[in-house]
Parts: structure tokens; sequence; C-alpha cells
């Protein structure tokens, strides 16, 4: 019993990250339909600046945490800007082709950078685990589920219920009658990705808190993961996210506990396979109605 | 003075000139028609106007009040819109219904109208614009929560219209309202836009039923492949036997 | 209604309008009706591919250096690759990831055959070749039939999400490779991978591989099922109102992307002498994706010569050592803005390398 | 068919790229050059193995030439390593090779890594130039007759870890390994075997892929067992993760660990979580010898890290390498394979030798960690 | 006997009755008419008609062979062909290509015969050729065989819709609004061509249209639909001066 409910825990502890990842990559889906490679890359970007702030300029860590979420806000933004916008009217798969040079460029830049040795480095967030019987939480998962649980509701309201959410949605279907409508879109544009890529940064930092170690590449497989767990929960759908990423968590730890930890990937895959072919836009997404 | 004047106005599509120096203007008031056949160049006009398309030379002058919006103030200033950002163009008061209706597919049909309303901020007077659309438009608050995707033809062309009149505009730009649309709800719209001009709006109107177009235009200016082949007075023009033959098919 | 269809094709509605700025599209070249196989055009094929191997011969006999000569086969490979994905990607306009899956089943069931086998070494290898091609078909047929009805980035996760089923099912297996001196069966753990495969994989064979693909997906294209495909790309709705079995078609389409995947993945493994799973990840997917796009959707020559340049950049930039990959990514970013940025649309409206080889651009 | 045309017309332009020598920035101008060609990963995610590698490597090649080069016969050379990417992929690797030979390689250290290593196995055979791959385990690597190992095999290792697991008295063992990985997957393979002919039991076998960072459902399934011990074949980093995990999950057992584990203390944000940790490493960055310590200073002040055992590795290959120079009298590929059996060279990773299968016989010694130290065991 | 015979067919979207209780009945050869209010649920019959949505009740018979359930692609190939309300082209592929790909079902050769180019596949394709440029010619496309489809001027492109249904040689052809944004010029000449077909190629058309005058001009029998049901049904004369009519949907 304590082993199962241990495991469980375990499964929303990773799948409490994926969530967080997985909000900033829907939500970017959602409006500007593109699939934003780079998005994991920005955790990892994050994760750095944090180091940087912390370490070697020795802020205050509340400082440090919001100067990061600013810094992954305007790169976001820079990134946009640079290699998505010029391609607004180009065919949709060139912009995934950019983002995986975006992807490559900031993966290969932080190299340069940092080096390529990891560096291990410890987590900002002291928060004593919770002990239920002879069950404990730890600190960390608890707040990573708080703080995504929160981002998702914020980022739900902001969608569905304020006059730029709207402007969003607008610009998501029609960009040039949105404009019509006397919305700004590249600022809709880069507001998205501003907000986007500021969940990826407390995605980074909730990441590098539970698994404290720098690396140039930390990014890739925590985004594909994200990636997976937006889609499972009905890609560009806010709680769709959220539970695709926890139940990505769920079903991966219940696969290494009970199944083989051999084949967990097979199992994680087969799953969203399935759910997909009996709910082809994701848990959650709504279909999309073609009137003939 | 021209509420809206357009001169010597050139568009490319890549290397295709579309528009080939054309000039015409629109006083207040006026219900102005632009007929042509297919491809002559009516909609990318429309579109030069409100910034969905770059312009290559020309200038399109539009003339608004001093402080703000509001229509009872006569002291007015005139704007290069080629200067303005597109999406500053709607609170200026210029509304466009766009060829194709380009309505919000996912939205439902009152999300869309709220789109509408996107630059207003007085709420109470929106409420009122919502219940004259819903006025003209019955059909459209019968299917307020219909994702407006699945509406018919007509009820997406209506729509569209509810939505540009939202705005509130002074001038509002028709780009084939009556297209798909039944013969009563041809009529209905083409008084619709007599209305509107009542009520003050002026309206650019570019439509494929000329006889209609004309019909109810002061002026007219007919477009052929991206030049301005004639204009005139509707009546006038209607009588034209150039343009009887060539556009009310008699 | 109307010139564009735009209230059904969300966000796309100004891209389409685009499509109608390239010029060369405005009047497609008219292709020659050939009255039957034997024709100037096709003659002159034939000995533009003959000329080409003597070249290629020539080139790798007298020519290059030992690091070129060791791109031939990669390049060839990835052009393989490139060509039949380009078949789903350009032609189908379905979003596959799928293709590094489709590789690995190759790259292992060629291995597992010529480390069992010992036949002379060209005969087992063509058998490898069309053994691997097959069984890599066959799975393409088995995914493609569920999988197909989904579409665009839905596809796309679901084909990326096979392939990681293939990688983690192949770490776990065990493999026959082959008998030690001593005649006993060695089996190997999967995630160890397979070595000491026979490389047989040289110019001639990459050359004849290459060419044969490209001749398959070039005329199929250009015949009446690649018609349907293409339809079914531009309008499925419109595809199945003219009578068009839509899910048979891309499924067909599939499986020879497939097949020519497996081939790719037999020769590749037989280049290397040792091949491990992770080797092909979604990684390698997105890679050959990238061939695909900067090539151009539906342009084989595009997809020639991005397949061909990708390959060559990262070794053209070794000199430049640690900035190498970094200026990979920059030049990858760089080539797609380019591609599509307006000034070039202006005098080109097409895609960069098109302006080498003409071809018709996709929307979606 | 054009698309050969075109690479042809490619390939000859880049024939200019040649010559990406690095290291040769002693003055001794006159002396030939005798050129060691590195292949290894300096980007991708197992950067950080070629790196050290590398940089370990760069050190010897300044110390050697600052000394007046190596002396074979009556001639002098100067050392020039050309190291290159090969991004820990086989296919890579296969051109890096190649591109190598172009550019006139003498002998060849590498690969840093096992796969890439396998996969240039062939033409290493035909081409008959010395290979000593620094820390490539993978049994199958020496295969040939020129190619040399300088680190210990994986089935070594494990088999090692297993007998002294056996002498510390534990019989029931958990293991956690990288089953994406041959270097992990061997060394679990030759430790599970050796457990089992020494009647110990193998309670959990649990497993991840490369880049994984969440081992708490392994641990948490370990903690389920009545294991004695749990045995890790992995790289620092990795151990960093699952020992700070299995302290979080509140686990005291002790860990067994292979020589990918030097380095780690450095990972570890609190080292007291390794506490107790034992693994086999031939090298030890805090040991006392002269020639450590001053190449860790050496290595601290032109990188600014501490050098792991990979950089050794590659330290002791070069020393290895002009080692067989000298023995050998020449230059000449044959005479320096010949020369490797009959070295003796005393590393920073011990005492080598080497015998004719091309693997090394050295001491590996065994550290605990104590405090957040390495201590000989 | 009817070619076409629907028996009180219905479809519900949500709660919305789209269409109800709705007959009816074309014979061979006809020039059939459907008009009705914007929303009245024309296109949705057509919908029904050719399988895209699957009826809620009722029944269609296609020369005497029911067709509920089938797939659209099946309906095809049981003869009916149709335009849609909203063109949908192929329009990255030439002006003859969209044609050609309709003929796939009548001129068949193997996978192996394209790819290996074997004879058949020549003499099939010029024989597809040959057919898709006399269906061209009828719609004068034949100068713009070679355009990309999307490239034609709007009008032409309606045509081209017809003539790649045409292809499919369809016993039924349903055309929805063919007429929509054309001037009175381009719709007389559309007129005629509409007769045209339905004699060159002996079909029977149902057509939905808002132009009275080409309803009135070439229509034998019309439909007309309300709110989903029928309003009333017979000759142009009787109908378009059916009150009802006219209060729901000529108007004055
Ligand atoms: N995005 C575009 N790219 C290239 N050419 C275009 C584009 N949009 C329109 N054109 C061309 O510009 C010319 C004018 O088009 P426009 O749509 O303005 O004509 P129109 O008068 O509105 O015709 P219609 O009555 O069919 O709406 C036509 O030749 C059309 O083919
Ligand atoms: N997929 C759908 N989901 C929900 N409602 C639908 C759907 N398709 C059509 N409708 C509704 O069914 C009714 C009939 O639609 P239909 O398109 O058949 O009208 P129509 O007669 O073709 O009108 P028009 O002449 O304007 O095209 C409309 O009210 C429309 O909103
Ligand atoms: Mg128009
Ligand atoms: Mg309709």
């Amino acid at each position: 019993m304590e082993y199962i409910i241990g495991q469980l825990i375990n499964g929303l502890n990773a799948g409490s990250i994926y969530a967080l990842i997985a909000l900033g990559y829907s939500m970017v889906y959602g409006i500007a339909k593109m699939i934003n490679f780079a998005h994991g890359d920005i955790i990892m970007v994050g994760s750095y600046a944090l180091y940087v702030f912390i370490v070697l300029m020795k802020m205050p860590v509340i400082v440090a945490i919001l100067l990061t979420i600013g810094f992954c806000a305007i790169l976001g933004i820079t990134i946009e800007r640079i290699a998505y916008k010029p391609l607004r009217k180009a065919p949709p798969l060139a912009v995934l082709i950019t983002a995986i040079g975006v992807s490559f460029f900031l993966q290969n830049a932080s190299l340069l950078i940092f080096k390529a040795n990891p560096i291990p480095f410890g987590t900002i967030i002291k928060v004593d685990a919770v002990n239920i019987g002879n069950i404990s939480i730890s600190g960390l998962t608890i707040v990573t589920l708080v703080v995504t649980f929160i981002c998702m509701a914020i980022l739900t309201l902001f969608i569905n219920k304020t006059k730029a959410g709207s402007a969003m949605r607008a610009v998501s279907e029609d960009k040039g009658a949105a404009q019509l409508m006397g919305i700004n879109v590249n600022r809709t544009i880069s507001l998205t990705f501003a907000i986007g890529s500021a969940l990826a940064a407390i995605a980074g930092i909730l990441f590098l808190s539970q698994y404290p170690s720098l690396k140039p590449t930390m990014g890739a497989l925590p985004g594909i993961k994200a990636f997976v767990a937006a889609v499972l929960g009905g890609i560009g759908n806010v709680p769709g996210a959220m539970l695709g990423g926890m139940l990505l968590g769920i079903i991966e730890n219940t696969a290494k506990a009970y199944i083989s930890t051999e084949v967990s990937d097979a199992i994680v895959f087969g799953v969203l396979i399935l759910v997909l072919l009996l709910k082809p836009s994701g848990l959650l997404g709504k279909k999309r109605i073609e009137k003939v | 003075m021209a509420l809206l004047k357009v001169t010597d106005l050139q568009v490319y599509y890549g290397v295709i000139q579309a528009i080939k120096g054309i000039s015409f203007e629109v006083n207040a008031g006026e219900v102005i028609a632009l007929i042509g056949a297919n491809g002559a160049g009516k909609t990318t006009i429309l579109h030069a106007i409100t910034g969905l398309v770059p312009v290559k030379s020309g200038s399109i002058e539009f003339e608004v009040p001093k402080t703000g919006m509001n229509d009872k103030d006569i002291v007015t200033e005139t704007v290069n819109l080629r200067k303005t950002p597109a999406h500053k163009i709607v609170s200026l008061g210029m509304a466009h219904v766009p060829e194709g209706r380009r309505i919000f597919s996912q939205l439902t049909v009152l999300e869309n109208l709220k789109m509408g309303a996107y630059t207003r901020n007085d709420k109470e007077e929106m409420e009122q614009t919502l219940k004259k659309v819903y006025k003209r438009f019955p059909r459209l608050e019968e299917r307020k929560n219909q994702v407006a995707g699945t509406l018919s033809g007509g009820e997406q062309q209506m729509l569209a219209m509810g939505r540009a009149l939202m705005s509130h505009p002074r001038i509002i730009l028709m780009d084939e309202p009556s297209m798909g649309l039944s013969p009563i709800l041809v009529e209905e719209i083409f008084d619709i836009i007599k209305e509107i001009s009542k009520s003050g709006t002026t309206v650019l109107l570019v439509e494929q039923n000329a006889k209609k177009a004309l019909s109810i235009a002061n002026r007219a200016y007919v477009l052929e492949t991206g030049n301005i082949v004639l204009e005139g007075d509707a009546k006038e023009l209607m009588n034209d036997e150039s343009v009887k033959k060539a556009y009310l098919g008699e | 209604m109307k010139k564009n269809n735009t209230n059904q094709k969300i966000n796309h509605n100004i891209s389409v309008k685009n499509e109608k700025v390239n010029l060369n599209a405005i009047q497609k070249e008219k292709k020659a009706e050939a009255k039957s196989a034997f024709n100037i055009k096709n003659l002159v094929i034939l000995l533009c591919i003959i000329a080409g191997y003597f070249l290629l011969a020539y080139l790798v006999e007298y020519r290059l250096n030992r690091q070129f000569k060791s791109l031939i086969v990669p390049i060839g490979a990835n052009i393989i690759l490139a060509v039949s994905l380009n078949l789903v990607v350009g032609f189908l306009g379905e979003l596959s990831l799928g293709h590094a899956g489709f590789m690995s089943i190759g790259a292992f069931t060629g291995a597992i055959f010529t480390l069992n086998m010992n036949l002379p070494g060209n005969i087992e290898f063509f058998l490898a070749i069309i053994v691997g091609g097959i069984m890599a078909a066959v799975f393409g047929f088995l995914i493609g039939i569920p999988v197909l009805r989904l579409r665009g980035d839905y596809l796309a996760i679901v084909t990326l999400a096979f392939t990681e089923i293939i990688r983690s099912i192949i770490n776990t297996l065990s493999l026959p490779a082959g008998k030690d001196k001593a005649g006993e069966l060695i089996v190997k753990k999967g995630a160890m991978g397979l070595s000491g495969i026979e490389t047989y994989a040289n110019y001639t064979w990459i050359y004849i591989a290459a060419v044969i693909s490209i001749i398959v997906v070039v005329n199929l294209v250009n015949s009446r099922q690649g018609r349907i495909i293409t339809s079914i790309r531009d309008n499925h709705i419109a595809a199945e109102s003219i009578g068009i079995k839509v899910s048979r078609y891309k499924t067909m389409a599939f499986v020879i992307g497939a097949f020519f995947a497996g081939v790719a993945g037999v020769i590749n493994g037989h280049n290397l002498s040792s091949i491990k799973p992770v080797d092909y990840d979604y990684n390698r997917s997105i890679n050959i994706l990238v061939f695909v796009v900067l090539g151009g959707m539906g342009s084989i020559k595009g997809s020639i010569i991005a397949a061909t340049i990708l390959t060559l950049l990262p070794e053209v930039l070794r000199p430049i050592r640690n900035y190498r990959m970094l200026m990979y990514a920059i030049v990858l970013i760089a080539i797609m803005l380019i591609n599509h940025s307006t000034w070039k649309s202006r005098l080109q409206g097409n895609n960069l390398l098109s302006k080498i080889f003409k071809k018709e651009q996709v929307s979606e | 068919a054009c698309g050969t045309k075109e690479d042809a017309k490619e390939d000859n332009q880049s024939d200019k790229t040649e010559d990406n020598q690095t290291g040769d920035n002693s003055e001794t101008g006159d002396m030939e050059q005798f050129i060691i060609g590195g292949i290894g990963p300096l980007t991708g995610a197992a950067a950080s193995y070629g790196v050290s590698v590398k940089q370990g490597a760069e050190i010897a090649v300044e110390e050697i030439n600052a000394a007046g080069g190596v002396t074979v016969g009556d001639k002098k050379y100067e050392l020039v390593l050309n190291f290159m990417d090969d991004e820990a992929a086989a296919e890579k690797a296969v051109t890096a090779f190649n591109a190598l030979m172009d550019d006139g390689m003498n002998a060849l250290m590498g690969t840093v890594t096992s796969g890439a290593g396998l996969g240039i196995l062939d033409l290493v055979k035909e081409e008959g130039i010395l290979m000593l791959t620094p820390s490539g385990s993978a049994a199958g690597l020496t295969e040939p007759d020129n190619a040399f190992r300088l680190c210990f095999t994986d089935p070594l290792q494990g088999i090692t870890m297993a007998n002294f697991a056996k002498d510390q008295g534990y019989t029931k063992l958990a293991v956690i390994y990288n089953n994406s990985d041959e270097y992990s997957t061997g060394m679990m393979e030759a430790f599970v075997e050796q457990v089992k002919s020494n009647g110990g039991e193998i309670v959990a076998s649990e497993s991840f892929v490369t880049n994984d960072v969440d081992f708490n459902t392994q641990l948490t399934s370990i903690k389920a067992t009545d294991a004695q011990a749990i045995f890790v074949p992995a790289y620092y980093n990795d151990a960093a993760y699952i020992t700070t995990q299995a302290a979080a999950l509140g686990m005291e057992l002790p860990f067994l660990g292979g020589d990918g584990w030097d380095g780690v203390i450095a990972q570890t944000v609190d080292p007291a979580v390794l506490e107790g940790a034992i693994f086999l490493t031939p090298f030890l960055a805090t040991d006392e010898k002269e020639a450590v310590k001053s190449f860790v200073t050496k290595y601290e002040d032109k990188f600014g890290a501490t050098p792991d055992q990979f950089a050794a590795d590659g330290y002791d290959s070069i020393y290895v390498i002009a080692a067989a120079m000298e023995k050998a009298g020449s230059i000449e590929s044959a005479d320096l394979i010949a020369a490797m059996t009959q070295i003796e060279v005393d590393g920073l990773t011990g005492n080598m030798t080497f015998n004719a299968d091309g693997e090394p016989n050295k001491g590996a010694n065994f550290v605990v960690i104590k405090d957040g130290q390495y201590t000989a065991n | 006997m009817a070619l076409l015979e629907v028996k009180n067919l219905g479809i519900s979207f949500g709660g919305l009755r789209a269409v109800d209780e709705v007959n009816l009945s074309i014979k061979k050869g006809q020039l059939f008419g459907l008009i009705g209010p914007n929303g009245a649920g024309k296109t949705t019959i057509f919908n029904l008609l050719t399988g895209v949505y699957q009826p809620t009740d009722g029944t269609i018979l296609l020369d005497g062979v029911s067709i509920v359930g089938k797939s659209t692609a099946e309906i095809s190939m049981a003869g009916i062909g149709r335009t849609f309300q909203n063109i949908r082209l192929f329009k990255n592929m030439s002006v003859l290509d969209n044609v050609k790909a309709a003929l796939h079902n009548h001129e068949k050769y193997s996978l192996l015969a394209g790819i290996m180019r074997l004879p058949l596949y020549y003499s099939k394709e010029r024989q597809m050729n040959k057919t898709a440029r006399e269906i061209l010619k009828v719609f004068d496309l034949d100068k713009e065989e070679n355009y990309l489809a999307s490239n034609l001027p709007y009008g032409k492109q309606r045509k081209l819709e017809i003539a790649r249904a045409l292809a499919t040689r369809p016993k039924l052809l349903l055309l929805d609004e063919p007429a929509a944004g054309m001037n009175p010029n381009e719709t007389a000449e559309l007129m005629d061509t509409i007769r045209l077909i339905r004699d060159k190629f002996d079909i029977t058309i149902l057509l939905i249209e808002h132009d009275m005058k080409l309803v009135s001009g070439i229509c034998e029998q019309i439909l007309v639909l309300n709110f989903g049901t029928e309003l009333a049904n017979g000759t142009p004369e009787e109908v378009l001066n059916d009150p009802a009519v006219i209060t729901a949907y000529l108007g004055e």
C-alpha cells in the first residue's frame, strides 16, 4: 500500500513538472499554431540564467527568480521576432524547422558559454516534506503542484476572460480578420511568446530544484515529454495540458514500477497512441468542426 | 472636403500589378459603389485601405474628428491611412466587412460580435449596439451560442456585417455583402445598407450585383483590371449602355 | 465563399492567398506527353544517369579525399530518406516523424540478415536491402491503417511516438548476431546494438539505390496514384467527393515511404558496421524532415539538394571546430528565413533551392 | 541523378578546408610533426566526456613538446593533437576518422565512447594504424590487433565489483543501469553474471535511458526489496541524481559504482548523500601523487575545472603513444603497434603495460567517499 | 421510375433540426432546383446525399439502390457528383490534373504500371488527357489546362469544379450555388453551359441557387425548403408565385 502510494507520488512529482512545461507549450501552440520545438531549451536557458543570477551574481533568490522569468520572456519575444515572425506567411512547417534551428542554436550557444561539464546547482526552494502516516511527500512536489495549478488557473482565465485573451483567440484563427477588429497582431503574438517563455522559466526553476544539475541538453527530454503531455491532453487546451502532464507522469512511473523500466517508454507512447486513436484531438481538446 | 480620399493608388502582388494607380473619393454620408468584373481589383482596393495588403504608392487620406471619434465634433483632421498601423484604423471609425466573411469560425456568434467591438470600452453603449444588431439580424440572436463555422453561408454573411457594425463606425467598407444570400435577404441587406447610411454612416460598397448596388448608391466607380474606366452618378451609370451590357446583363 | 474559403481554412487564409504570388506556378511548364517508354526524354535521362555514375566513380577514385569519400553513402542514404519522406509530407501532405523508426527496422532486419546468412557478399546485401525494406513496409502498413486517420500535428506526434516505441522495444530484444568462431550463435542484447556488420555499402550500391528510389517516387507522383495522393493533400473532402478512397491511398504513400526508409536503414547499417537503437530516435526523423522542408515540400530535386548540402555542411564546418554546430544552427535558420523572405518572394515567389530547380509550392 | 553532380561540386570546394590542427603552439618549428588524431563527442549529450579527454590530452601534448618533443631514434618529433567531434555517433566517427587520415594522422587516440568506436573498427583494422582508446570500454573495441585500450573493460569492472560485494558479505544486490548505453549495460551484465556465480542474488534490476533525471520510481522499487547494496554502473551525473534522490527517499543502502563515478562529488550538491559509496577508479583528482597534483593544477589553471578520469585517460594516452614511439624507434604504424606490448608507462591512472589483446594491465584501486572526500580504500 | 428517391429525410445537429421530413423525387434527365432561405438546410441535404453527413432518419435511393450509410467515395462511384458552396479545388494542381484526378475510377492502371512506366501507363494517360481535354473544352478551360487551379479567376474556378465533378461520370450532378459571385453575364453564360452538359452528358442535375434568373431560367422543377422542411414543390411558375414562398424567400 505504502509502496503504491509512494509510486503514485513519484508519478505526481514527475507529472507536475511535465504539466508545468506543457502549459507553455500548449498555449503557444494554441495561439501561434506552431509546435515550438525550442520550448524545452528555453527551460534550459532559464535554469542557467537562475544559476548566473544566484551563484555568479550573488543576487537574492526572489530577485533572481523574477529576473529569470523576465529574461526568458524577453528571450521568447526576441526569438519570435527574429526566427518566426518573418515566416508568418510561410507554410507552418517552415516555422517548425526554424524552431528546431533555434533549439540547436540555444543548446550549442550555452555549450560554448557554460562548457560541456554539467554544473551542479542545488534547490533554491526549501520546503519540508509533508508526512502523512509513514508516507512522505517532498515539499518540492507540493510546491510544483501548487504552482502548476495556479499557472493553469490564471492562464485559463486570462485566455477566456480578458480582452487580450480573446484577442489571442481571434489572432489564432485569422490574423487578417483580427487586424480588422483593431487587434495588434504582432503585439498579441509577442505577448503569447512572452507568457509561454515565462512559464518555461518557471518550469525551469522548479525542474532545476528537482533535478539539480545544469547541462546544455537538459531541456530536450522534458521538452519532448511535455509536448507529448500537451497532445495527450489536447494540444492548445490549457487544462488539457495540465491533465496530460499529470497522466503522463503517473502512467510513466506506474509502468516503470509495475511492468518494466525497460519498456516504460514504449508503454507511455503506446498509451498516447491509443488515446489519440480513440479521441483524435486529445483528452480535452475539442474537435474542430469543418463545415462542408 | 471628402471623408475618404484615395489618390493614385498602386498595389502589387509580387510582380503582378493589381491596382494601377486609381483615385476616388467618398464624401461623408454618401453610398459609393465599386463595381467591376471578377478580378478587377475591387477587393484589393478595400484591403489596401484597411491595410490588409501593402500599398506600393499613392495616398489614402481619411478625415477624423480631432477629439476622439464622437460625431458631435466638427473639428477634424486628415490622417494618411498608409502611415497608420492597420490595427489603429478601426478606432478611427472605419469598419470593413471582408470578402469571404472572415468570421472567426471556432468562436461562437456572440464572441464574434464582441470581437467587432474590440476597440470599444463603453460597456453600456456596446450593449445598445448589440441590441440593434440583433434587431437587424434576429437569426444571430437565435444562434448566439452556435460555433460560427457551422452557420449557413447566409448566416455567416449576416454575422460578418453585424460584427462590423459593432465597432460603431463612421464609414463601413463592404465587400460583396449580398453574395450567397437569398433574394429576400438581398433586399434586406440593401435596405440595411440604406438604413446604415441614413443613420449617418458612410458606405463604400463593392458589389457583383451591380443593379442593386447602383440603385442605392449616390455615385459609383467602374473598375476594370486595376483601372477606373467609368465614374459618376449612380443613376446615370445605370442607363449607360456599356454598363448595361457589361454588368447589368441586359 | 469565393476565392478564399477562409473561414474554413483557419489562419491559412493569408498564406493561401499568397501562394498566388509565385510566378512559375501561374503557368506550370507543360509536360511533354510521351507516347511510350521509348522517347528522347527518357533516353536523355538514362544517359544522364549513366554519366552521373561515371562522374561519381571518377570523383571517388581520383578526386575526393577520404573524408568526402566516406560521405557519399550517408549523402545517398539521406537522399533516399528525404525523397521518400517527401512523398508523405510533400505530396500526401501528412506530417510524419516516423521515418527514423522505419529506418531502424530496416537497419536491424538487414543487419540480422547478413550477420546470420553467409551468402556471397553482394547477393547477401541485395537480399538484405529487400528484406529490410519489406519489413519496414509491413510495419508501415500496420501502423498506417489506424494512425492515418489522424491529421497534421497529431499524426506527427503519433508517428514520433511510434519511433520511440520501436527504439525501446529493440532495446529490450535479444538479437541473433551470427555465429562466433566456435559456431555458437551469438545473442546480443538490443541495447548493445549490433556490430561486426559487413560494410557492403559502397558508392555503386548507394548510387543505384538512390537513383531507383528517386525514379520510383518521381514516376509515382506523375502517375494516376500520384495525382490521387496530391489531390488528397490539396482537399481531402473534395477528393472523397470524386470517389477517392482517401485512407487507402494515404496508406499506400505511407507504406512506400516506409519501404525506402527501411532500405536506407539497411544501407546505413552496412556502411557503419555497428548500429544501436538510439541512433534512430526521433531526432533523426526531425533531421530528415528538415531536408524535406528546406528543399521544399513537393520538390524532389529540392530534397536531393537539401539532403546533400545538409549532410556536407557539418563536415565542411569542421575547421571552425567548437563553433561548428552553432554555425549549423544559424545557417539552418538563415536559409529558412531567406527562402520565405518577402523580397525573395517578390523577385522569385518561391523557395531558395527552387531557384535552381522549379517546383510547385504547397500551402499546408 | 543530378544530385550526385551536386555533391561532387561540394566536395571539390571543401578539399581546401583541411588543416584544423590544435596544440601545435610550441615554437619548435624545425621538428617533424607526429599527428595524433583524437575522436570523441564535443557536442551533444555526451560532450563532457569528449571535452575532458581532449583537454587532458592537450596538457600532455604541451608538456611533451615543451620538453623538446619525442625522441624517435635520432629524430625528434613534435606532437600535434588533431581532435575531431563525433557527437558520440558511429556515423560521424567514420567521417571524422577519414578526415583525420586526410590530415595525415599517424596514430589515433580514440574513440572516447564505445559506440562510435565500434563504428570505425573495420576502418582501423584495414588502415593498420595504432588505435588507443582512452575510455572506450566495450569489450569488442580491442578486437583488431592494432587496437589498444587504456581504461578497464566493462566486464572486468563488473566482475571486480561483484567480487568486492561478495567480500563485503552482500548477497542480495540491486542494480540500476542505463540500458541505452553499452558501457553501463556491459558492466551490469558482467556484474550480474558474477554475483550469481558467487552465489549471490539480484533482487532488483532497474534501468533508465540516457538523459533521464528522475530515478525515484526505480529507487522506490528497490526500497521495497531486501537489497543490501545498490550497484550503479553509470557516469557521475547519473550517479549524482541517483544518490541524491535515494537520500531524499530516506534510503541508506551502500552504493557500488564503476570508474564512471569519478567526479561524482563535484556533481553532487550535497556530497553527504554519497557517504560510503564505493567505486573502482584508476584515477583520483585528490591523489597525493606528484604527477597527479601537477596535472590537476595545470588543468585547473588552463580550463578552470577539476579534471575527471576522462581527462586523466586522455593525458595518459598521449604519454603511452609517446612511449611507444620512443620504444619503436620509428613512426611506422607496424613498429608502434609492436612496441605497445613492450612499453611500461607510469601514468596518472596507474602503472600500466599492455598485453597482445590490447588490454591494459594496471592496478585498480577502490575508492570510498568519506565526509565528502574520495579516500583510497 | 425516379433516378433519385428521397423519403422523409432528416438530420439534427445537437438540438437543431437542420433537415426534417424532406421528400424528393427526381426523374432521369431532369433539371431540378433546390431553393430556400439561408440556413434552410439546402447544403445539408447535399451533404446527406453525398454521405458527408449520415441522416438521423429517412431513406435515399439512387436508381432504386439505397445509398444511406455508404461512404462519400462509394456514393461518388455509385453515380453522384457534386460541387461545393465554398469552392474546393485541388489548388496546387494544374487544371488538367484536377480533371484527370477525377477520372481515376474510369482509366485504371496498377501502381506497378505507373512506377515502371509500362505501355499501359502511356496508353491510359493519353486516354485520360483526351477525355479531360474534351470536358475542359465544354467549359472553355482548355486554354488554361496548365494553370494552377488557384490561379484561375473566380468564375473559371467554379466552372472547373463542375468539370471535375462531371469527370466522375455521375448519373446525378449536385451544384451548390454555381452562380454565386458571378456577374449577370457570367451567370447567363453558365446557364447555357448547364443546359449543354445536361444534354451532352445526358445526366440529371440538382442545383441550389439564390439567383432567381438562373433558377427560373433553367429549372424544370423546384423544391423550396424552409427551416429544413418542404415549403413548396412544383414547376417554377407555381413555386415562384406561391405566396408562402414569396413571404419566406423571394420578398416583395
Ligand atoms: N494574394 C494575391 N496574390 C496574387 N494575386 C492576387 C492576390 N489577390 C488577388 N490577386 C489578383 O489581383 C487581381 C484583383 O483581385 P481582387 O480579388 O481584388 O478582384 P475582385 O475585383 O475583388 O474580384 P472578385 O469580384 O472575384 O472579388 C486579380 O487578378 C487577382 O487574381
Ligand atoms: N455541422 C453542423 N453543425 C451544426 N449546425 C450545422 C452544421 N451544418 C449546418 N448547420 C446548421 O444547419 C442549418 C442549415 O445549414 P445549410 O448550410 O444547409 O444552410 P443552406 O440552406 O445551405 O443555407 P445557405 O443558402 O446560406 O448556404 C444552418 O442553420 C446551419 O447553422
Ligand atoms: Mg473581391
Ligand atoms: Mg448552402
